[in-house]
């Protein structure tokens, strides 16, 4: 440990700091600083060093302030049981410790990675290009509605996004569309789905993206995306739907409805509950490879004829394309990304589509068990549901989460009479107490 | 040395339809993905990053990347499971989570000498996006119509990438032949129709603008707005502002400034500060301290420009910052910033290159005269350590950015003096061949991007 | 690629008097130890981790080592802070550390067909010789004089030093030509002095010993004890126990069998289990359960031979073991065995090296014939692989060990045979010149031995 | 994820099994047993298999039923605070999923590392000799018994250790003595020292080791250390010093008053509280190198001339020298060894000497503090206290301690009327709390 009362993260001594201010010939290290008098700083911050011992017991008592409740809460930011070895592996300092691989020759290992994770993201949209990472879904929304202003701007100005949409998802939508002079418009929905007579009539030639989503933000299954598809081709609007990297285990592949682009939460797979933190997906048809916002890892050869692999198709990037980019995105969630992958490849697709499964049926089995309960409806739409489903109350739904609260349990309220939940492997054994706070408060 | 891949490995395809709960044509109808088992995935992960360098592993001192250590404790404290809660989660069950936000908010104010500060935006580019968007809606609230957002050429490419996406046209500034802002070239560029001037501080080679009180007048007296942009704050700590030299907005970079780990391109964090003029305008919502039962609250600033990330940003990184800030305090602080120049200015006199501008802070761009800067990178691979970035800016032939940060010791820097030394005197042959010592030799960058293949489906055949 | 040593990175001297509020002739006057700074102390140990062979990194077929994967989460469940007691706690107050030690108990105890089982040994060798010295106090208490331990001479180096620790004459027994016990030798070797047989089984060279009926017999009937080394258990679970075949102590070595990490040397744990007639002698204290208000109790056997550790043993080891055990299951313990065996055979199918002893369970020995056995092994490490054990155990010639345990597959054991069958196909010189793709080349043991350096100070003025 | 039943540790698909059963020439895994049906085993463990969350919150579960007391516990196990690079550097998988270091071209990471905690007991001992691990204090005395009694054979069969002495470890070293036909013999303390004047007294032909500690047990400094190596060297015994890795970096160097060997704890670095785990500290002079216990690394050259390291001196031990070894030791500690240097280097000397020396003020204040209670004495004894002291009280001891237990506090009960304390960087902030609890239950 560093000596001085100075950062305990540089290694110098008072010797070699004294022989390297001779070697530059300067007396002190002020003298290094070329900041006029008028603007230098000569305050405190008034922050006062700590050992890592004070701020880790500092920290866990912050922490502890949080109650600790049991949450069925989604709604975009998942929980599920993250195995150890994602932790262990994507933990390594040759991993976390790292920066873009500008230098592939020495950045294989992450390099790899991240071409698998692409990989597994192709197999799991059928979409032929996926970059190495957005920052979250809604971010990767709005990326792709720049992308479709880029490759639709004759058409129009028109996004259409479900009626039913997260509200924090929307408004970031709508920071991406207001430079790209978009406006973002709802389109109606019938029963939890998008209501697809509403949306043909709505598309038109001023339309140039339809976006729908599914599982939709109160878990139901969108049951026409098929036809949402062919409604947007024929309308020459980019079809972007909205899932989630487990959700897509067993939900009908985005390529088969015609998804021009895909994009969503990855990290429903490698990172547990996060205060919402996330990892975006953002998978494309060929048609927008040169189009694609954000990094791409590609095969290529070395020297040796050896498969190697490099970050690819950089032109696209604002390091070197500045301000005609296909985004401003430089750092994204490259670790996120190596942890996903990591526990797709713990899960194999076996475990990945039992727990998708899973997710269906306990939905399922929770709703049939909450609608069993006087003053309560649920699902309150008639659709297969992953994960979530809305739950109508007789009571005023926020009296009745607060309720909940004190009983220790978490939900969303998303209306006036309107409650949602979640349930996930790591919740499901707390289900049966739920329902019977549910009676009890309700 | 060549790891497979995990589809080599072996694949499995699952029958979807068949067990599922969901009709048959609501579900895909099967899935193929690698299938290892938990020692197979320990060995593959654990070479790949055996081929995989890291600060770490040794110096990476890449210009305007700011790579120092990572503190080994900050993963702890962001590991705690009482932190993991659900952004949805009543303020009143949360008092934890605002409570650190809180705290890091007034840090980073404090920091940059600003009055109100958002920990939304999940990176630095998204920092940008969100400063950008805030002047943007403090212009359009007054009623006053600008285009434009002036850049100087040595800026980072997500400064006009971010002005572009913002909705601006980019106004170009040339540098100086300083290398700093030309004061008369700016206010020729500057007028009615500048929206904001995005600057960074020191520049990009290293330089403190020193005309910043003139260039900050020149562009208020427009009506613009002065943006920082913290990718070079490291150098500054405790020793100026930009709050105090008239930034208006700025954003931070948390895996620079404040030692997050980068993750081989992220997750980082972009922090944005405002002055109190542009408060009101900051994504909602903000987390302030309050009178009542909670001590700490969630508010929607007035004319909030709404989100920039679908929930709250990267939690888990900006715990990380808390400790690391914490951890230091003022003196630390200082500290970092006084060796991060320290140690620029004795690496810088120890190499052969020249280095055409100065006195430079915390980075420096030598130049590789005749040589290719490209080439003398790769064969510095060969002698054991992460070469400069390269190349960039554009007003230094032949760049090589090099910033080595504070926590390279002496010895540690001498031998990165001697590695640029040794590649920049070798041959021309030497230098095409490299590297050669590395996991992989040079590596076809063109047909990669010619021929793109971005998946292993695509590799199928090969 | 040599790490200096921390000492080269910088010492730094203390003037230990100065500060200590001791008196000055109750203190050192100095110390002088390295003083890096964290960032050195990351890179020195991760690049010195980068050195180093591990079960993460590849195959690690060391003949009676079972070096097995560690599953990650082993890790997780040890570091549980509540977990980390002091073992002078109450027992009121530790009631799920003696919960979890109750039932490791009971899992070993029944794995093993034994009675009753102690977890203090804090590794295989210390198990082995808190088991020698219960059988040594059973005799005695019984006011029997016996003074020979008898030991095949295949076993491990460890049965014989313990024997000698307790106090024994050791009686070596050759092998017979079929490599197990040659029971008309033992009948001989046996004999009123004779206090116990010490026995591997499935043996070093993985042969099960068909007769260990009329070997306990003969035992037995001679008044001795049966000790079963646990070394090789991992080859018999769920398809034998020691305890059904007649031995009447036994240790576990739970990083074998149980895959808790070696760690480079240790931590390991040996726990012993013992039959009903030996439990009153066992190590205190012991834990049961009781009816009480505590549902767990610490007791003392009523004939203890004492301790064999300071404490309660290596905790955190034992954690881990329980959790491996519990992972797996009565199925996934006996598919373990299955697949060690399954791997066994077909790796000695595939090599071209001869196996002259079987049939063989998870390990055999090959010979290298006419070369020497440990050239090969070095020129195997430049094929990217962990060589077996070899000379060992001397009855077979140029032995070469190999146990490649359940976590390899197929694919795996093909690229281990490959190694073996280059390694043992290549010239003299190439055997002499290996290793030269490794950190090291061959490295000279007799003068290492000759002239001991063993501390950094050693080396001073080299 | 393995798909079959068995285990999750195990990559084999069925046709894999399939393919390897063919090439070996049998129809299934079971033929491959050569096991007599008397003796094989067709019954069950009855142990179900979980998955490994279960296990986790199963685990959990149990540890949360352990109390949540501040312990003032010590007695030759301490809870130092231990930096978190400690764990994070130890935990990579090379280190701690590593074998003995039998092929030491591909070792060198893990035998440097071995090798400079070994450099750095010599320091801490001035001993030229450290050896890479025994398993705790207590079976490294009893190994320094047994090398007094192969290197003193002729002398005698007593050893004398100190009248106030942990009684694990007296029965530990009892164990070891037993084998070697050595009698374990108590001297006399006066005031929690060794009586040197009875030592004096008692030390004769028949000895073979003298073994004194500092601090001792209850956590005196040994005053007169060098009469004791006088009296141990005048009567040819060996001098067996025992200390632990932190006093050692304050107390009088162990060279200096003629300690033979060093034994006693060197987890008090790196390894956190751990329900009595230990890292054995064994160190002798050169007259004894041949003699050592365990494992010893030594520096050498490869084939290149290159500076490398080796296990070394191998002759000495069980898998070569058979009954003849030095001792039966084979698996160490070396993990644990590793996380001992790697907090060496964290602390520095300068950090390693100020916890030392906190170790003395903190336990001097507390026993002041205690010694301030109406009916409570401290510290019993007149000496300078390392960490820890005795108390004596005038109601039982025994029901102090559980009275403070029931106020969240642990200590330790050492006689009818005598308790002990020990304070530490981790227990020092709560030291307030002690004294207002023994206060209120005094």
């Amino acid at each position: 440990m560093s000596g001085t009362s100075g950062t305990p993260y540089a290694p110098h001594t008072d010797a070699e700091t004294a022989a390297m201010l001779e070697a530059i010939g300067v007396d002190d290290e002020e003298a290094l600083f070329d900041i006029p008098d008028d603007v230098a700083f000569d305050g405190e911050f008034g922050i006062e060093p700590r050992t890592e011992r004070e701020i880790r017991a500092e920290c866990s008592r912050i922490f502890a302030r949080n109650d600790d409740l049991t949450e069925f809460l989604g709604r975009g930011h998942y929980g599920h049981y993250v195995p150890s070895v994602v932790d262990h592996l994507s933990d390594r300092a040759e991993f976390l410790t790292s920066y873009t691989q500008y230098q592939p020759e020495i950045s294989q290992g992450f390099l790899q990675a991240l071409f698998e994770y692409q990989s597994m993201l192709v197999e799991l949209t059928g979409l032929p290009v996926a970059n190495c990472s957005m920052y979250d879904a809604a971010t990767a929304l709005g990326e792709a509605a720049t992308l479709a202003d880029r490759v639709r701007s004759t058409a129009g100005d028109t996004v259409l996004v479900p009626e039913q949409l997260r509200e924090g998802k929307r408004e970031v939508l709508a920071n991406y569309c207001d430079g790209a002079d978009l406006a973002v418009e709802p389109y109606p929905m019938a029963d939890g789905n998008a209501d697809v007579d509403a949306l043909a009539d709505r598309v038109g030639d001023d339309v140039v993206m339809v976006y729908a989503e599914s599982p939709t933000v109160r878990g139901c299954v969108e049951e026409r995306l098929g036809a949402i598809g062919d409604l947007a081709a024929d309308g020459d609007a980019l079809f972007v739907l909205g899932s989630d990297a487990v959700s897509l285990a067993v939900l009908e592949e985005p390529a088969s409805v015609g998804a021009d682009v895909v994009v969503g939460e990855a990290s429903a797979l490698g990172l547990p509950t996060a205060d919402g933190m996330g990892l975006g997906i953002f998978a494309c048809s060929d048609e927008f490879l040169r189009q694609v916002p954000g990094r791409l890892v590609g095969a290529s050869e070395d020297a040796d004829g050896d498969r190697a692999f490099t970050l690819t198709l950089q032109t696209r990037e604002q390091h070197i394309r500045k301000e005609r980019a296909t985004s401003n995105i430089c750092t994204n969630q490259a670790w996120v990304a190596l942890r996903a992958a990591i526990h797709a490849a713990a899960l194999g697709p076996g475990g990945l589509v039992d727990l998708a499964n899973d997710c269906v049926r306990e939905a399922a089995a929770l709703a049939d068990r909450l609608d069993g309960l006087k003053g309560a409806v649920a699902p309150v739409h008639d659709r297969h549901h992953v994960r979530e489903f809305a739950v109508r109350v007789d009571q005023p739904a926020a009296a009745i989460a607060a309720d909940l609260e004190t009983e220790g349990f978490a939900v969303h309220v998303v209306g006036e009479h309107l409650l949602q939940v979640c349930v996930t492997d790591l919740n499901a054994g707390r289900a049966d107490d739920l329902v019977a706070a549910f009676e009890e408060v309700i | 040395v060549r790891e497979p891949l995990l589809s080599e490995k072996g694949e499995a395809t699952v029958d979807v339809g068949a067990d599922s709960p969901l009709p048959d044509d609501l579900t895909r109808d099967e899935l193929t993905l690698p299938a290892p088992s938990e020692p197979e995935i320990a060995r593959h992960y654990t070479r790949l990053s055996q081929m995989n360098w890291a600060i770490d592993a040794g110096p990476y001192p890449l210009g305007s990347c700011t790579m120092k250590y990572n503190p080994k404790f900050t993963e702890d404290v962001a590991a705690d499971p009482n932190a993991a809660v659900h952004p949805d989660r009543s303020e009143r069950s949360t008092q934890g989570n605002l409570e650190l936000r809180y705290r890091l908010q007034e840090f980073l104010a404090e920091i940059g000498g600003m009055d109100a500060v958002t920990l939304q935006p999940p990176a630095g580019a998204a920092g940008e996006l969100t400063g950008i968007l805030v002047a943007k809606a403090y212009h359009e609230h007054r009623g006053d119509d600008r285009s434009e957002v002036v850049i100087p050429a040595s800026a980072h490419g997500t400064n006009f990438a971010t002005a572009a996406t913002a909705g601006y046209d980019v106004v170009e500034l040339p540098s100086g032949d300083d290398g700093r802002v030309d004061v008369e070239a700016l206010e020729a560029a500057v007028g009615d129709d500048t929206a904001a001037l995005m600057l960074t501080n020191p520049n990009t080679v290293g330089l403190f603008e020193r005309d910043i009180t003139e260039i900050a007048e020149i562009v208020h007296d427009a009506g613009g707005l002065l943006y920082y942009d913290g990718a070079n704050l490291n150098a500054l700590l405790g020793r100026g502002r930009p709050g105090d030299m008239g930034f208006d907005v700025m954003h931070y970079n948390v895996h620079k400034t404040f030692a997050t780990p980068h993750g081989g391109g992220g997750p980082g964090a972009g922090p944005v500060g405002v002055v109190d003029e542009l408060a009101e305008f900051l994504p909602a919502p903000q987390v302030r301290e309050n009178e009542g039962a909670n001590g700490y609250e969630r508010f929607e600033p007035e004319r909030t420009i709404g989100k920039v990330h679908g929930f709250a940003g990267n939690w888990l990184v900006l715990i990380k910052a808390y400790a690391y800030i914490a951890r230091l305090g003022d003196a630390g602080l200082a500290d970092a910033a006084a060796k991060a120049v320290l140690n620029a200015n004795y690496l810088a006199e120890r190499i052969d290159l020249d280095v055409p501008h100065g006195p430079f802070h915390h980075e420096f761009a030598a130049t590789a005269g005749e040589r290719d800067a490209a080439d003398v990178a790769k064969r510095m691979l060969d002698f054991g350590v992460h070469p400069p970035t390269t190349k960039w800016p554009e007003m230094v032939p032949e760049a090589m950015l090099t910033e080595p940060t504070e926590i390279e010791g002496k010895s540690s820097l001498d031998d990165l003096a001697e590695a640029f030394d040794l590649a920049y005197a070798d041959t021309d042959e030497a230098l095409d061949a490299a590297p050669n010592r590395t996991a992989a030799s040079r590596i076809d960058q063109v047909s990669a991007a010619r021929n793109p293949r971005l998946s292993w489906r695509a590799l199928d055949g090969e």
